[in-house]
């Protein structure tokens, strides 16, 4: 299926882009961050780290639907 | 009158206790959040918030929304800024008005708690020695795994 | 800078948050006590602080002192206001600035904490009705006997 | 001895006067409330209530010496 994935602060300049649309089977956000982090070897992990889909913070284990936008945030410093 | 707002501009502090002004609240509590010259050891010139705003505004908004649900206040409301900030400039507001004040304190303190862990914002901090750095909440770097929503 | 002070003249919200502006601190909280309109069920339409100046501005200072000194706070400072006084109002205003916002919280809540139970102000509130009451310390009237200082 | 006593407030009101100076045997300020309080019959307790020696904070069964201020507070009520 294809996902839009989008990078933030952090991530973003790890990954060297903003955004990608990915081919993929993965069937989570966990799943598909690993499969992101082969591609850009910055992007190491995502412990401390928070995803939405579709502007909704989600579960890293939530499954995936085909066209989803997924937002991968670094750990968060508001304030 | 109880809203979460994002602004690349400057946040005066007197913004807020007049909005939240009520002849009802005996208690007014306000926190401000200042950009400080200095971070572990090293000398900060000026701070860059990054912030993703269609969900910071609506997760924001269901902290302010949490907070007069769960205190019973009158009112509360929170700013934070974005873009480029300069030393001493307000980075984020929070006022919350009560009759008494130990909600007031209470709810404000759950408010600024609260937006620090779960807005989607990041700060890049800009050194003296001409490096700049993304700057990790504290709490997520010592707990070191992702924060229950 | 760490003073507390009584004044007879309104008291501006913005008059302590310059004084204490400090580009090492991160945090500022800031307390405001506002004349309510209504108190156990009656209508209030002003209120008159007598204020007995000598001991008040020693006691509040010393408040303020143990406060710097409890929560280790860059800067702490008080004002109290004396006389008549209309609603909406300040009464009393608190602010607080330390690096890191944990001590400013907790320190602007014993400040004024202490303020109420320890310095030799009254206050006295005039009704709708054309009455005029001395107002009790609410932990006063509970405890039913003296402070313990 | 001679003690000035000092009345604030609820006290002010409830004494009738300001202040009064008092030829006493009292020796702690709560001997002298009750003292004033036999004079004035509308000042009757001090429960609740603050003392002060000299303009200093002071203790209801601390002693008293000839020539000494005492301030009768009223249950206090800043803020």
């Amino acid at each position: 299926m294809k996902i839009h994935v989008r990078y933030f602060a952090a991530f973003r300049e790890a990954a060297g882009t903003a955004g990608e649309l990915v081919e993929t089977g993965a069937s989570t956000p966990a799943a598909l961050f690993r499969e992101c982090a082969g591609r850009h070897a910055d992007l190491q992990t995502y412990s401390a780290s928070l995803v939405a889909i579709n502007d909704e913070m989600a579960d890293w284990e939530q499954p995936l639907a085909d066209g989803d936008e997924v937002l991968f945030f670094p750990p968060v410093a508001g304030g | 009158m109880n809203s979460f707002e994002v602004t690349s501009g400057t946040i005066e502090p007197w913004i807020l206790r007049e909005r939240l002004a009520d002849r009802a609240c005996g208690a007014y509590v306000q926190f401000e959040g200042w950009v400080r010259d200095h971070n572990e050891g090293q000398r900060v010139l000026r701070l860059e918030y990054e912030v993703y705003e269609p969900l910071a505004l609506k997760e924001g908004q269901k902290i302010i929304d949490e907070a007069v649900e769960r205190f019973g206040l009158n009112h509360a409301a929170a700013i934070h800024r974005s873009g480029l900030i300069e030393l001493g400039d307000i980075a984020v507001l929070v006022g919350v008005s009560t009759p008494h004040r130990g909600e007031a304190f209470e709810a404000c303190r759950y408010v600024i708690d609260q937006l620090k862990v779960r807005l989607p914002i990041w700060k890049k901090e800009y050194y003296a020695n001409g490096a700049a750095e993304w700057v990790n909440c504290q709490r997520c770097a010592e707990a070191g795994h992702r924060h229950e929503l």
